[in-house]
């Protein structure tokens, strides 16, 4: 899927599905012709997979029931929840159906229901806001987020095979990016990855391996983690080692603390807000299975994401206070 | 028609034999958890599901479908043993008596929250285009819920092959219908662009006919129907409920039109015993069946799992 | 007469004027975040809230509501500087277009999601019995909300004073109703009960006068109406929607039955001329206040929050 | 509110709200009379304050929303949801209205949202989980949990006056339960609390004040941390303190670490799924604030709760298991 941007490789994701799987189904609201979707994901498909892509009334937990139905009954749909926010519609659908049935009743449910979570866009309070917990630790729910580093085409026809509801976390900001290996950057940096279906990924600069801190984080924010560690590179030398998983719950540890291990800090950042987080539980396991370095966690203040620009910036995580707070750790390490 | 009237006989006594041995076992303390009783509805399952083929079409139930499984497999023990947890148990005691799966049928314990799920299933049917329908079983309580409403439009909008089967009680728990339902459900439906039909569930020969037509035509159109059966619940609404929200003439009128009752007096006497006691007798084979069946092995049912 | 048609005119150019403010001051890069704006749809808001009283009765609006505030306190500022996220918006830039409060009027983001909300706000003005009602403002892709249908039936059940207000454009974002709206609304609304009227929303008088009698018999009897208002968007479902799935045959329909543009017809031209230029003024005012208005201080409006 | 059960003490608070606050309505199905709610909670109060009471149609998120517009109103609603399993549907009106309107309205809202979370009594897969995790961290959103040992009516009343929604966590177990004061035990056990509103509780046994083990649970397991607490006394004479928060989020650690600063190991203990629950952010607020005892944590395992009562037992939280897990802890710390 070696599209230039990550609208595009997800794009190419859907298209395989719709080719490849004759019950594939895309379903959600305005995601047909002439309007593609709220962020133009599913543009062009209705046209070229007649049949296949569902616009739906505004009933979110209609047509998620109507998914889980149609995966109960053996079929694939992909669902579009039009922004992350609207996943409180449909946690019902997801927690006491989807997640129930495979077990209940003995049978894969195939379904992938995907959305775009995320701030910094000034869309305010029911517009930006970064709602994957809802679904963290849910028995026989999969969370998984791509990134400019993990193709989101790849890691969604991977989801559609899961055999359980898969909640799939996109990024607003995402969606223009250039996957990182069409970034100029690119030739610098040294990738390694570790998992199959949803690889966690390590990025180093190279000539950096030594790690003076690592930042651990998915999804949207890995563009602002990619941005630290080049800039801390150029202005300070200062080496620091980025870690993207992109199996988000059940939290797959093991290729996370295989690149970590031997690391002297760490600085673990989410968007969503920081108590009862992410990064809380990544936290903790890391601590349970004996990683010694320092950690400390960065995230979204508990507030309500405000609309102006400067309050919006004083709740969402961004580049002045992560500077600040890897400046003085990095100092204090020194 | 006399071999009708014995079949549809001997499916419904089967139910509310069984539905009245749970509430004995429950008594002796045999049993946890809880249950809903269908007694005095079991003319709609019977009568509905004997048109279906659970292989082929799918049918969705609720928290009160122990006549729906039994209607559609006649075997008691998978829903004793379900109850006490044994292996012998529709789900191997994994769901207990409203989490249950027989072939194509499936219940779960949300108010209302299969009827969405449903549509799924008849969009299913419809794109294969094998002639399967399906049947979503829901109570009046459930009319009233928003994603219940949101199925209506879609299955609608969709024109999927569907039987929407409302099987009203007049009661959700112990709250009267009439209290918070505004309107009446034949508008609802109707609003919805939905054909709409009515059944005064007494007579349970007229209520099986009634579906046949029902189901023939879901099948032969492919579009949503919609059936409101009315009808009453003699059990309590889940165990040790005094029913005190029922008046006693509503009981009474019931009582003379109980449609077990009303088709039993259609029946040879002779027959009627025979049936009876055959019933019975399957109803303690199948209660020793399930007390003599293990219990189902956690790590086995649940290997693999915690992915 | 003339009085009521400048009075109008004047509001909703307003309304207009402002929104136009808004699209221009978005083109040239100086606002973030998006709009949904309501060209076309003025008169529905003025019209109706100009028999309100936003102290004594609750109006709840929803992601398109900058018409019902403007009608409501006539104050632009209090909109471009919410925009710009100055200490001048209506909620001091905490909201941003889609979550704004003018006394009892308040709107959110979450489609349908306020119209159980302002059945909770009737039944406060009932327990009060002050006299205030409520208004709730909504889309036609609101209808499809489950929660929304389910918020119909509590406010029929308890019988509170509330009028349902259905801006119906046609489309829910590039939507057409049509394909995903089984039935119609008409239908819909009579079954749960509730009084409904149509407004073909094309002459501000008659919409202002229909609407002042709809408020006044919610006021008099206390109980739900139900009022669909048709209309047309103009504006692009939020910035930058080229509205590509609007026919050439709809926005010419609406271009010669504009309510604005009618009713402006209607309005002796030298004083028409005047409220133009005085609108004009009152926008550029506003426009300027709001750039000079400071930023909000996050460090006081999140002070004492992090509980 | 001296009342001997957890259920009476409970329905007392109640009562002393309807009768205290002429704004305070009960909302939920079947709360009115005859029924008084599945779980009786509300037996006779429809009779007690007529017009109080309103008894809704299955419509969750209708008439949690309509609370909402009660609450915007300046009333003070109490919305009750029959099982917490069904606190799925009612995310979107607590996370996306009532828990914004505060900030974004400045207005306080005045609302208490109480459901009966929880397992052990073979009601299967969608009516014995403890979903209180989806309002963990969702800012201004309270959960609160009183348990035997925290007045719940106490609670609830304080609840109602926070000014933003409160998401009030009951346990199905518990009704029945007397009030630990009232139980045989309470002369020989020795009781701290810190903390106003919402207290934090300390159980010790008097004569056993040096712990060799904490256990920091809430709720509906107190009673099971209490029963270990007397059983390791009894039989081994192992000192178990018992610490018992009742405003679960945001977090109010310091009642909890003034009481367990220095305990030589601690043992977290809550009814959800153990990952991304409640304990995880605890663990890692301890670990931030320095306590550097051990630590370990035990919750249910992330799977479907089965209905057989041996299906229930490996999924839940037992006796069994914690007595064998707390036995080698103490062990080894020995
Ligand atoms: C979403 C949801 N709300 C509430 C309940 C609790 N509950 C179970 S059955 C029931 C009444 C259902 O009434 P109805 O739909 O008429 O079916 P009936 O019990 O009469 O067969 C209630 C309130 C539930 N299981 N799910
Ligand atoms: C629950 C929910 N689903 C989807 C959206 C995204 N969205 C915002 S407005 C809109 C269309 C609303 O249509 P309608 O109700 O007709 O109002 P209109 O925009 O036409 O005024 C959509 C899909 C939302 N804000 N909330
Ligand atoms: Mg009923
Ligand atoms: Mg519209």
């Amino acid at each position: 899927m070696a599209r230039t941007t990550y609208i595009e490789n997800l794009r190419e994701g859907l298209k395989e599905l719709l080719r490849t799987e004759v019950e594939a189904f895309l379903l959600g609201e305005d995601i047909a012709e002439p309007y593609g979707g709220a962020f133009k994901v599913t543009k062009g498909l209705s046209t070229e997979f007649p049949g296949r892509v569902i616009q739906t009334p505004m009933s979110e937990q209609g047509f998620v029931g109507m998914g889980m139905g149609m995966a109960l009954a053996g079929m694939k749909p992909v669902v579009e929840i039009m922004f992350g926010d609207f996943s409180t519609l449909i946690v019902d659908q997801l927690v006491n159906h989807g997640a129930k049935f495979p077990w209940l009743y003995k049978t894969p449910m195939h379904i992938v229901i995907r959305t775009p979570m995320g701030g910094y866009r000034g869309y305010a309070a029911t517009h930006s806001q970064s709602l994957e917990r809802l679904f963290f630790g849910q028995p026989n729910i999969k969370v998984v987020a791509p990134s400019i580093l993990q193709d989101p085409g790849r890691l969604l026809i991977h989801s559609l095979q899961q055999g359980l509801p898969v909640f799939f976390v996109e990024n607003k900001l995402d969606y223009p990016r250039k996957m990182l290996e069409q970034t100029k950057n690119f030739q610098d940096l040294e990738i390694q990855r570790r998992g199959l279906e949803f690889p966690t990924a390590q990025v180093q600069v190279a000539g950096f391996e030594e790690p003076d801190l690592t930042i651990i984080t998915y999804g949207g924010l890995v563009q602002m983690a990619l941005d630290l560690q080049w800039k801390f590179m150029i202005e300070e030398e200062v080496a620091i080692k980025v870690v993207v998983p992109s199996q988000l719950s059940p939290l797959a540890l093991n290729p996370i603390l295989g690149f970590i291990r031997n690391d002297p800090q760490l600085l673990l950042l989410e968007e969503g807000v920081q108590p009862f987080g992410w990064t809380s539980e990544l936290y903790v396991r890391l601590k349970e299975n004996g990683f010694e370095g320092s950690v400390s966690r960065v995230g979204s203040k508990p507030l309500v994401i405000g609309a102006a620009q400067v309050l919006e910036n004083h709740v969402l995580p961004g580049m002045d206070r992560l500077e600040e707070t890897i400046r003085k750790r990095v100092e204090k390490h020194e | 028609m006399n071999e009708l009237k014995e079949s549809l006989f001997r499916k419904m006594l089967l139910i509310r034999k069984t539905e009245q041995a749970i509430d004995a076992l429950f008594s002796m303390g045999l049993l946890r958890g809880t249950v809903h009783g269908c007694i005095g509805q079991e003319s709609i399952a019977v009568g509905l599901l004997s048109h279906l083929d659970p292989k082929v079409d799918y049918i969705t139930g609720n928290h009160r479908s122990h006549g729906h499984y039994l209607a559609l497999c006649g075997e008691p023990e998978g829903l004793l043993g379900e109850l006490m947890g044994k292996r012998i148990g529709a789900v191997e005691g994994r769901g207990g008596s409203q989490h249950i799966r027989y072939k194509n049928f499936f219940t779960n314990g949300i108010t209302g929250g299969m009827v969405p799920i449903a549509v799924g299933l008849a969009f299913a049917q419809k794109k294969r285009g094998h002639g399967g329908i399906v049947v979503a079983f829901f109570g009046d309580g459930a009319m009233n819920e928003g994603y219940v409403m949101e199925a209506f439009n879609l299955a609608s909008v969709l024109q999927l092959p569907i039987l929407f089967a409302l099987e009203n009680n007049g009661f959700a728990m112990s709250t009267d219908q009439k209290t918070t339902t505004a309107g009446n459900f034949e508008s609802r439906i109707k609003a919805f662009g939905i054909e709409y039909h009515f059944d005064q569930a007494t007579n349970a020969i007229e209520t099986y006919q009634k579906c046949g037509q029902l189901v023939e035509q879901v099948r032969r159109k492919g579009t949503p129907l919609f059936a409101e059966f009315q009808t009453h619940r003699f059990s309590g609404h889940s165990k040790s409920d005094p029913r005190e929200y029922i008046s006693e003439e509503l009981d009474a009128y019931w009582r003379t039109n109980d449609p077990l009752e009303r088709l039993g007096k259609e029946i040879d006497p002779g027959k009627k015993s025979q049936i009876e006691l055959e019933v019975e007798k399957r109803i303690e084979d199948a209660k020793i069946r399930s007390m003599q069946s293990p219990f189902p092995n956690p790590e086995n049912e649940y290997e693999g799992e915690e992915k």
